[in-house]
């Protein structure tokens, strides 16, 4: 697939920079003919990745980096979000809905990284870090949807 | 992240909140809204949510924690014209089988009795 | 002085990503307790560097990689803009108000960075690239003229 | 960036801009104001700036080389309606200096006599 623009976010694992992460990833999502409703679900999914990466990956320590690359391609946008931190052990556990580790959570986040993407891959070593990468179709089909 | 706190009668505390709901707010949230929990009687928290333009799972956890909170002691959370993004994440979140979503604050506090 | 928060974007030098680029240090920069009009400074100023960078930097090729690193301090922010493009001679001249290389640009760039921040500072090496450095206090300032 | 044109006489084009006039839509504006002041014999060119978000110098660099090419002819471009932050940056560059800026179209198009 050709790569018609890329950027890569780096910044520091506190709660505040959730935010600035999705409005970040929502800014250069929109160069694609993408709807209102699915910059949403754009905005959404980065706030669950970067969020698990900060409470989870880091277990809340404030001074490591997490790390976000967006990729627009011809056909769509993939966002992948990088921490180093804990990792998971159980992949396919973890992706459940309503499983946490955390009681206090809701176990929604993968619901609805999956729900908002046409593609969902988690990669993660215990003690190395996760990965996980979001790939969603955008393009003729927003222009489309926007046209309606 | 705004917020706005209004005693409808003794048992009933409406919260009117604005801005974006996530992780970066969580926090501050649940503590200003479990403060108002412990010092006053409340039995109906009326959230309204006309102004918040962004929710996740994150702040989900907030509203859901205040309902459990709320649930066991027989009271309840109520929530009130959630804009169609947010209403989206909130339907998808299963959290509207547990809680009544009303369009405005008017017809949420005519449900308490 | 104590950095507070820190974020680095890195993205291809196409003209799109000076939107990107602005929209993203403006949400980042909001952490901080400023003003509508000192946030819009911060666009403006970001739109020059990122835009100085492709255009002048580049020679608007696209196949090159622009980076911004923001940096929030309790007494303010800081903006950096790199570049690895063609150098500046002489930046004495280049900083001066109106001139141009480029007959039809405006040479106001750098005048917009030099009243949008509290100071300025151009490092670049003919050939090697270009680092623009700004900073603007922020904190208290901004507090009490929300408070007005 | 938003772009709609209405002829409102013979010599008059009334352009509607709205949106970020930034480096990234520079060239698409030059190029569609530059056609319609080739194909028309516009003598004014009355720019509506009221739905426009943003604008740094790439994208007075638009306004200032129309200027310049409807000058050389008698011309002149009339700026309408900008917004409190856009018009800061058109003060700071010395614009207003050489063109008129008005609250409306209305009042523009009663100084183009
Ligand atoms: N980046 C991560 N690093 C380590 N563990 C993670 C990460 N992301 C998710 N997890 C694990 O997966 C579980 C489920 O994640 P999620 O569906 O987002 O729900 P929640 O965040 O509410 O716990 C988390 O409770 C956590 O144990
Ligand atoms: N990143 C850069 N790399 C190389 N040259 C630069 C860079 N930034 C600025 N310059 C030089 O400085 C001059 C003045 O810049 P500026 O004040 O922004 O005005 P303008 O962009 O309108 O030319 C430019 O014309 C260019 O020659």
């Amino acid at each position: 697939m050709v790569i018609l623009n890329k950027c890569v976010l780096e910044f520091t694992s506190v709660p505040e920079n959730v935010a600035f992460a999705r409005v970040s990833v929502a800014a250069f999502a929109s160069q694609l003919d993408c709807t209102l409703p699915e910059l949403e679900e754009i905005k959404v999914a980065v706030s669950e990745a970067v969020g698990n990466a900060i409470i989870h990956g880091y277990r809340n320590k404030a001074d490591k980096t997490v790390r976000v690359l967006a990729t627009i391609y011809k056909e769509g946008l993939e966002i992948r979000v990088e921490d180093s931190g804990i990792g998971i052990t159980n992949i396919e556990m973890a992706m459940q809905p309503a499983y946490s580790t955390d009681p206090e959570r809701m176990g929604l986040g993968f619901v609805f990284m999956q729900s908002f993407s046409d593609r969902l891959q988690v990669d993660s070593t215990p003690g190395k870090g996760t990965t996980v990468t979001m790939y969603k179709r955008i393009g003729l089909r927003g222009a489309k949807a926007r046209a309606n | 992240m705004h917020l706005d706190m209004d005693y409808q009668q003794q048992d009933t505390l409406v919260v009117r909140l604005g801005g974006d709901m996530d992780l970066g707010v969580a926090d501050k949230l649940r503590i200003a809204l479990d403060k108002q929990l412990a010092e006053k009687r409340i039995r109906y928290l009326v959230l309204n949510l006309s102004r918040v333009t962004f929710i996740d799972s994150s702040g989900l956890g907030v509203i859901l924690g205040r309902y459990k909170r709320l649930h066991h002691t027989g009271g309840r959370v109520i929530l009130v014209g959630a804009q169609p993004q947010v209403k989206r994440i909130l339907e998808l979140s299963g959290l509207l089988q547990i809680m009544e979503e009303y369009p405005d604050e008017n017809r949420a506090l005519t449900k308490i009795v």
